[in-house]
């Protein structure tokens, strides 16, 4: 059973869990708060922080799906446009190749080296998996543009 | 032969005669110099009583009760507090000297502390010698 | 048919039931799981907020129990079944073999000294062992130690046995068998207490894996003089004395991730006690402990807090995880809340305040018994906050931690309160048995010396035999023995058939601590004809013997000048008699809200005839200005429905707009001058409750005023009673006149009523926006449940600093606060600001406490006799403190001390007489020069002038024999019975008698 | 209980960079009689990080096109990567738990051709190796004890969220240590073992900078390893970029114990 962000004590254990705000500003009993607030501010790229390690939700003394709630707040900034080129790029290459890391030359001469198939049986070797990858892509409103 | 102090102490019933049986029950070793009186409270402990003692013969007096806080009967030790300090005015006044009494507190599960304070008070009687009026009296 | 009860569980609440089923001739089987009496607060070292030396305060408790005949311990004992029976239950027990004789068992350890086998406690593991036969603690009782079967060697392989060969009196028994036993009982009380939690499922923390992480009930036995290392604090891993020591709280409390939702209520301040003993043993220590909300709610607790910010360091963050370093050092994770800093810190060690949790057994018990359970495993009780001990059966109540976390002195209102409930005192009562003393006998001192070996512990180190020839030649002994165990029947036989045969009038028994077994040897002298008091002990066991076991001859000469100082006072001894006083059997209870209500009921239930004096023109109290409570109770209907019974008893005189002028007499018979709309009424009673209630605090002393939107806490609740909210937004500020220099104490009541507030708000107006202003959230015990609740549906809670009070302007509708976590200046609009205040003493009580001669506290509430183990009590016999005039509290507790507070009302009332103990001042009339000097000394006021005003006079009653009246008088005109002058000069005399060396 | 086959989910790092834990993972699956079948036209699972971050409706759907390559297989999916386990195991369990996600998917699937009927189970290998396939089978294939102090990465997806996962231990597991001491190597304890490596989330493509000096610190605090053994590629490059000692793959290690030479592996560490 999870809690909506409101039930927040603010007792900063997520904070004091979070990988990323030892290294940088990030601060994710803020980033609830600000959220139960309706104070987010999507252009303020510390919502990418976050590297999902599930800390702060798996230790939340109030249940709060902390982690969940960061990807719905990204959700927000990716529909109102709010989203690094890096990632955008990454999304970009799913668009077409399938693969988010894709493959190249180089690697293709290792595989063969290793005794691999020079292709990986992936949308890389079915175009038309492709196909339907793309598909569903367009659907959701993503085309490479 | 070595001078061997006569020390009295007047313990409350209620926690520093556990210490000191406590002391027992842990089998602290403890110079055997002292004898022990026991009173309901530190606070019943009168001037005379220990003034007394010193008039029978006795090389050093000792006073133990609840520690400040927790006397059975609300406040008596703060009453014992301030008549120590004219106690050992008037120690000095009578030329036997305050270091030859002392005031400790010590909680019923206090028996190491008990025996610690026994023993370092001996020691600082013997070190003092015998009372200047030892034997005046009587 | 006499009626009789099982308590079950004998911690603190346990044995509080237990003493007081006993006080009302009730017989009591005290039935514990453990192997002695004493619970959770006996494994303590001390007790906030008074610091009080928990087992000096606890061990005269335990040895009441143990001596009482009415009630009958029962160690290593389960119940295993229970069934309803035409009386009340039918129990099945079963009796786990202790395997020591508990009848021959002397308790000197010689078999523990010479067991082979060693094992650890609970709490206690890491840092020291104890033997397979040992006690819990030392203090234990019964003080018989008892072989854990798992462990001993004897019982697991067949060999060993060495403390039966060491154990001279043959009290070792191997073929000890558990026994099934069936037991009926009327009622049944349980008070089975919780357990620390063991935080191995908050795995981020460490305990269990990393050495110097342990939990706050092992460092109070670190703590505790009588622990593993003797009182020093030291880390697991090396032994070394921590210097950077960090306290973490809410482990397994406020966690939904291990199940708990409650706040454990006692940890904000035992962890803030223990960080001030680990400061007072090593003040160089660093100490930091990491919170939420501090939770100081309750009397005192909030200054204790206070004056501890000064050495120790307050944190306002929960950490994420704690990393384990080189040299077993500790890394804590976590943000400061406050300044939003994440931080990487360093310890040596870290102590977790970890939760209180029910004793494994509730839900058994729960359905042996069909009563209920909470989602988090404590009992239930089953009525609403009217009856908060009560339960679905009739004969079966919950009391103390068993029901959820409760610190000590609620745990002893509870379980007071429940014997008051079960056995209301006239007619169901048989009447105590009144025992006449024996006088004296003989005019010229004939006296008996015994002096004991207490099997080796005395003769093995002192030459008994050579005391006993040199004892026989001291003035007016006429007889004297040795015996191996002078307490054993044998013994105790001897020393009876002696006092007969020698026709003995004062008897001295050389042996262990008068602590032990004074009451032992006096109960030989009565049935030997003699009055208890002729007896005289010398200690010569735990502070000789023990204490000197390496220097036989000097131990020897000792044991000689103790026996002769004895002897010496005992030449002198007189005897004393029980002291009884007739009681009017007429209560009065002053002040007529909930408290007074409920106690003036249950004294008229318990037969009494009753006087509620009321200042106002109507019962109640703040009952009109309390909202609906969460289990749907209506205060103003329950209050109703109390006055409604209130005029129905026959028993009850209700005087309305009334007040007490003069108050004249003391227990037993007081004359209480009331100013009615009527005239005066003179109103004689023998005890008096006093229920006056707070207060509200005034709302300049934080610097505000109210307007038609700016509104005080009972503003609002009235309008919520009446429906008429009609804003949108809505701001709390708590702590409004309370936690500031004018008011330095927390008032309790008011986070709750301000929850309670913010609920029912959200109930009428879901779409309400609720902003809740505040420094600390003291949602104690299941309020956390609320605060939860509160904020899941939205209303959001801004912590603010006293040092920056919301600053509210009135015209635009907004406050301006400060938002400590986050850094940020917000400014919220509201349609209505509602100021929760904080309490004071209600108006009368600096008249009341003139009258009766009471003594407040600094908060300037009421004091108890002792804050811990006699909340109702006062230093004046016969006057009873109940509510929130004791302290400010919510209603369900102000009700249970309600009914405590008549429960020892009617004690001090019941059989008609009060008596009280022998041991008193008397004084000289001759000797008196009424300089007064004894009167500001006695902690009692048990003091007055004679009616002639030339000399002083004790009002027995009332002494309690400390002697300090004695100790100022400067004309020596003051003897104390049992301790008099020229006794202890006498004794003090004997010790230079003969040679000390 | 499965019986050893299953639909080899290979995800985009291991095939598109790092073959040679594909080899590895092969070979090792081979000598335990674990039955490896391609996916033909399987895709990025797809990347939790930066696709359910975007659109997560959109990140279900995807990952569903996947499983439903494996449930037409007639296999159970298996995978060796933190990120796909992650993505697919949720993903599976969601559409296990909420009928109407699962309708939605269907119906989205069937309009593109695709019939999807039951949700497939899906693995992680070490997962598997240790609930299922059992310590001892394993052991019975370690022909070269290898004389090694490890320090063990679990990475955050194979643990986390809990109600997901195998092990109910997320904050001290053991049973990927188990997994490498039956190698003969000594599984070494250090401060930072459970943290964070850093990489997910789309920190790594989004702020590579703070994504390294995460790992960096982590790697700091061990002491004494003569190699860092993960289950996860994407953990494996992240902490690779950043480590002294060599990084290995749980399945190369698993391996080098069953004797496969290093140039077989086209692996080129020092050990
Ligand atoms: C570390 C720590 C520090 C504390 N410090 C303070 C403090 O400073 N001040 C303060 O006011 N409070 C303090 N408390 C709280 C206080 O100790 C408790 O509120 C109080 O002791 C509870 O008393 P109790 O009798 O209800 O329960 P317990 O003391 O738990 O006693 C229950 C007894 O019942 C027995 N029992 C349990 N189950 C059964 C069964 N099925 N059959 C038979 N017997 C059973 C147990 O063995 C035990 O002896 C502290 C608590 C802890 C853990
Ligand atoms: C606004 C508000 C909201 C609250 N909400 C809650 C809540 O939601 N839940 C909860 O549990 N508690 C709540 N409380 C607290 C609750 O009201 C108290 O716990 C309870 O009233 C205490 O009862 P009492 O009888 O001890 O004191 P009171 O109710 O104060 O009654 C004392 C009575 O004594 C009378 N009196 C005083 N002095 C004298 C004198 N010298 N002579 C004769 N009579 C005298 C007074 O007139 C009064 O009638 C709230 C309190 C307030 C103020
Ligand atoms: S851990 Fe949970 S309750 Fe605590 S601050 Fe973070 S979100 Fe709030
Ligand atoms: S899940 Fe994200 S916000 Fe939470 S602790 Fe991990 S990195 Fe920090
Ligand atoms: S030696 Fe015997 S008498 Fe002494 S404590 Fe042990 S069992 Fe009891
Ligand atoms: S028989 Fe058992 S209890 Fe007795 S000494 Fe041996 S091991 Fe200890
Ligand atoms: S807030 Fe409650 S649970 Fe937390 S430490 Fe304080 S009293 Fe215990
Ligand atoms: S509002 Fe009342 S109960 Fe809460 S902290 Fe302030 S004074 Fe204490
Ligand atoms: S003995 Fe104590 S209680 Fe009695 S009158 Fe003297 S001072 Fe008061
Ligand atoms: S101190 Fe002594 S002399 Fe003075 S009033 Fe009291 S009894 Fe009398």
């Amino acid at each position: 059973m999870l809690n909506s962000i409101h039930s927040c004590m603010k007792c900063g254990t997520c904070t004091g869990s979070c990988p990323s705000g030892r290294v940088v500003s990030f601060r994710t009993r803020q980033l609830v708060e600000e959220h139960c607030l309706g104070e987010i501010d999507l252009d303020d790229i510390a919502i990418w922080y976050c590297t999902t390690c599930y800390n702060c939700m798996e230790r939340c003394p109030r249940n709060i799906d902390i982690t969940d709630d960061i990807l719905r707040i990204r959700e927000e900034a990716y529909k109102q446009g709010k989203v690094l080129p890096q990632h955008k790029d990454i999304m970009s290459y799913i668009y077409r190749t399938g693969h988010a890391v894709p493959i190249n030359e180089e690697i293709k001469d290792l595989r063969e080296s290793l005794g691999l198939s020079r292709i990986p049986p992936t949308t890389h070797k079915f175009e038309e998996a492709l196909g339907i990858v793309r598909l569903l892509l367009e659907e959701g409103g993503f085309n490479d543009k | 032969m070595s001078f061997e102090p006569k020390i009295l102490a007047f313990l409350c019933n209620w926690c520093s005669y556990g210490a000191a049986d406590m002391a027992g029950t842990s089998r602290l070793q403890y110079p055997s110099n002292i004898r022990i009186i026991r009173f309901m409270c530190s606070g019943r402990i009168d001037p005379n009583f220990v003034i007394e003692a010193f008039l029978r013969g006795a090389d050093g007096v000792m006073i133990t009760g609840c520690h400040i806080g927790d006397c059975h009967y609300i406040d008596g030790n703060y009453k014992t507090v301030h008549r120590y300090e004219f106690l050992k005015e008037y120690l000095d006044t009578l030329g036997i000297g305050s270091e030859r009494l002392t005031l400790e507190w010590c909680s019923a599960a206090e028996g190491m502390k008990f025996s610690q304070k026994v023993t370092e008070f001996t020691e600082r009687i013997r070190k003092l010698g015998p009372s200047p009026i030892k034997g005046d009296e009587q | 048919m006499n009626k009789t009860a099982a308590v079950v569980g004998a911690g603190i609440s346990g044995m509080q039931a237990a003493l007081s089923l006993a006080e009302r001739g009730v017989k009591v089987y005290l039935i514990e799981k453990t192997s002695s009496i004493g619970g959770i607060m006996a494994r303590l070292d001390k007790t906030m907020p008074t610091l009080d030396c928990s087992i000096c305060i606890l061990s005269p408790f335990m040895l009441a129990v143990d001596r009482n005949p009415m009630i009958d311990i029962l160690t290593l004992t389960d119940i295993i079944g229970a069934e309803k029976s035409d009386i009340g239950y039918k129990l099945t027990l079963r009796k786990r073999p202790r395997y020591v004789d508990m009848d021959k068992c002397t308790g000197c350890r010689d078999c523990m000294s010479k067991c082979p086998k060693k094992i650890t406690l609970e709490h206690e593991e890491p840092f020291g062992t104890v033997k397979a036969i040992h006690f819990d603690f030392d203090q234990a009782i019964p003080a018989v130690p008892y072989i854990d079967a798992e462990n001993c060697l004897m019982l697991i392989k067949g060999t060993c046995g060495n403390c039966a060969k060491f154990c001279d009196k043959d009290a070792i028994d191997f073929e000890q068998k558990e026994e099934i036993v069936p037991l009926e009982v009327s009622s049944v009380i349980l008070a089975t207490g919780a357990r620390p939690y063991i935080p191995l499922d908050r795995m981020e923390y460490g305990y269990g894996r990393y050495k110097n992480v342990i939990t706050a009930m092992e460092l109070e036995r670190l703590l505790s003089a009588s622990g593993p290392t003797e009182g020093n604090v030291v880390r697991a891993s090396d032994g070394k004395e921590p210097k950077n020591i960090a306290f973490i709280n809410c482990v397994g409390s406020r966690d939904l991730k291990t199940g708990r939702g409650y706040c454990s209520k006692v940890c904000c301040m035992y962890g803030i006690k223990e960080a001030l003993l680990v400061k007072d043993h090593d003040p160089g220590a660093n100490v930091t402990i990491f919170y939420i909300d501090i939770r100081a709610s309750g009397k005192g607790y909030e200054e204790f807090f206070q004056n501890a910010k000064d050495s120790i360091r307050f944190v306002r963050g929960r950490p994420g995880e704690i990393l384990e370093h080189e040299g077993n050092d500790l890394l804590i994770r976590y943000e400061n809340t406050e300044t939003q800093e994440v931080i990487e810190e360093c310890f040596d060690m870290v102590v977790l305040n970890t939760a209180l949790v029910p004793c494994e057994e509730t839900q058994q018990l729960s359905e042996m018994f069909d009563i209920s359970v909470n989602n988090y495993g404590f009992f239930m009780p089953s009525k609403d906050i009217s009856c908060p001990i009560d339960t679905k059966q009739d004969n079966v109540f919950v009391v103390g931690a068993c029901q959820g976390p409760n610190d000590i002195t609620d745990c002893v209102s509870q379980s007071i309160g429940a014997v008051s409930k079960t056995f209301s005192m006239k007619g169901d009562i048989k009447q105590k048995e009144k025992r006449s003393l024996p006088g004296a006998s003989g005019k010229d001192p004939r006296i008996g010396v015994f002096v004991c070996h207490c099997g080796k512990n005395i003769g093995k180190y002192v030459d008994v035999k050579d005391v006993v020839e040199y004892a026989k030649k001291l003035p007016d002994v006429v007889y004297a023995e040795d015996s191996l165990f002078t307490c054993s029947d044998q013994g105790q036989k001897s020393i009876k058939d002696t006092i007969k045969k020698e026709k003995l009038n004062r008897v001295v028994v050389a042996a262990c601590s008068p602590k032990t077994h004074e009451n032992t040897f006096q109960e030989a002298l009565i049935e030997a004809g003699l009055n208890p008091y002729m007896l005289e002990m010398a200690n010569i066991r735990n502070q000789c013997s023990w204490v000197h076991s390496k220097q036989y001859d000097l131990a020897t000469q000792k044991t000689k000048d103790l026996v002769r100082m004895s002897v010496a006072k005992a030449r002198l001894l007189e005897p004393l008699y029980q002291r009884e006083v007739d009681v009017v059997q007429h209560v009065a209870v002053i002040g007529g809200g909930f408290t007074g209500m409920a106690s003036a009921l249950e004294m008229a239930k318990n037969g009494f005839r009753v006087s509620l004096i009321e200042r106002e023109s109507k019962l109640g109290g703040k009952a009109s200005v309390t909202n609906k409570q969460k289990d749907g109770t209506i205060p103003e209907e329950l209050a109703e429905m109390m006055a409604n019974h209130l005029e129905e008893s026959n028993n009850i005189s209700v005087f309305l707009s009334s007040e007490v002028e003069n108050v004249e007499g003391f227990v037993g018979d007081f004359i209480l001058d009331v100013s009615t709309p009527n005239g005066i009424e003179k109103i004689e009673c023998g005890t008096v409750i006093i229920a006056t209630g707070f207060d509200s605090a005034d709302v300049k002393s934080s610097g505000y005023t109210t307007s038609e939107s700016v509104i005080t806490d009972e503003k609002f609740s009235s309008m919520v009673n009446c429906g008429m909210l009609d804003g949108k937004n809505y701001v709390f500020i708590l702590c409004v006149g309370a936690r500031n220099e004018q008011n330095p104490y927390c008032s309790k009541f008011c986070c709750i009523s301000s929850l309670n507030h913010v609920r029912c708000l959200l109930e009428d107006k879901p779409d309400a926006n609720v902003t809740v202003l505040y420094r600390d959230i003291r949602a104690y015990g299941y309020h956390e449940d609320t605060y939860r609740e509160v904020s899941e549906k939205g209303a959001n809670f801004i912590r603010y600093s006293p040092e920056m009070m919301p600053h509210i302007d009135i015209d635009k509708k907004v406050v301006e606060v400060y938002d400590t976590t986050s850094s940020k200046t917000r400014t919220i609009e509201f349609d209505y600001c509602v100021l929760e205040r904080g309490a004071i003493p209600s108006k009368g009580t600096t008249k009341l406490r003139k009258l009766f001669k009471m003594s407040v506290v600094s908060s300037g509430f009421f004091a108890e006799a002792h804050l811990k183990l006699a909340p109702l009590d006062t230093a004046l016999d016969g006057v009873f403190i109940a509510g929130s005039c004791q302290y400010p509290k919510g209603i369900s507790e102000a009700i249970t001390q309600a009914v405590s507070a008549a429960g020892r009302a009617s004690i001090a009332m019941g059989g008609g007489t009060y008596s009280a103990i022998p041991i008193t001042a008397s004084i000289d009339e001759n000797k008196c020069i009424a300089c007064k000097l004894c009167m500001d000394m006695c902690p009692y006021k048990a003091l007055q002038m004679s009616e002639n005003g030339i000399h002083m006079e004790v009002i027995t009653v009332s002494c309690k024999g400390c002697g300090t009246c004695a100790a100022f008088c400067p004309s020596n005109a003051i003897t104390i019975s049992g301790f008099t002058y020229k006794q202890e000069k006498e004794k003090l005399k004997a010790i230079f008698e003969g040679s000390m060396e | 209980m499965t019986n050893d086959e299953f639909a080899f989910f290979l995800g985009c790092l291991i095939p598109n960079r790092l073959p040679a834990i594909e080899k590895a993972s092969r070979l090792v699956c081979d000598k335990l009689g674990i039955r490896l079948y391609d996916m033909d036209g399987a895709s990025c699972c797809p990347a939790p990080g930066v696709m359910k971050s975007f659109d997560k409706n959109l990140w279900l759907k995807l990952a569903a096109r996947n499983l439903q390559i494996s449930e037409k297989m007639g296999y159970d999916l298996i995978t060796m990567c933190n990120g796909c386990y992650g993505t697919l195991k949720d993903a599976s369990m969601e559409l296990k738990e909420d009928k109407e996600k699962l309708s939605d998917v269907k119906e989205t699937l069937n309009r593109l051709g695709l019939s999807f009927e039951n949700v497939p189970n899906v693995y992680h290998l070490v997962e598997y190796l240790y609930f299922d396939y059992g310590l001892d089978r394993i052991r019975e294939t370690i022909t070269n004890k290898l004389n090694l102090n490890v320090a063990v990465h679990y990475g955050c997806h194979l643990l986390k969220p809990v109600k997901y996962r195998r092990s109910e231990n997320f904050e001290v597991p053991q049973f990927f240590d188990e997994l490498v001491e039956i190698t003969g190597a000594k599984s070494i304890n250090y401060p930072e073992k459970s943290t964070c490596c850093g990489a997910g989330g789309g920190v790594r493509s989004g702020m590579k900078d703070v994504s390294l000096e995460i790992a960096k610190r982590k790697v700091a605090s061990i002491k004494g390893a003569d190699c860092i053994v993960t289950p996860c590629p994407f953990c494996h490059m992240q902490l690779e970029q950043v480590s002294n000692i060599p990084v290995l793959y749980y399945t190369q290690l698993l391996a080098l114990a069953m004797d496969i030479p290093k140039d077989v592996l086209g692996l080129e560490v020092e050990l």
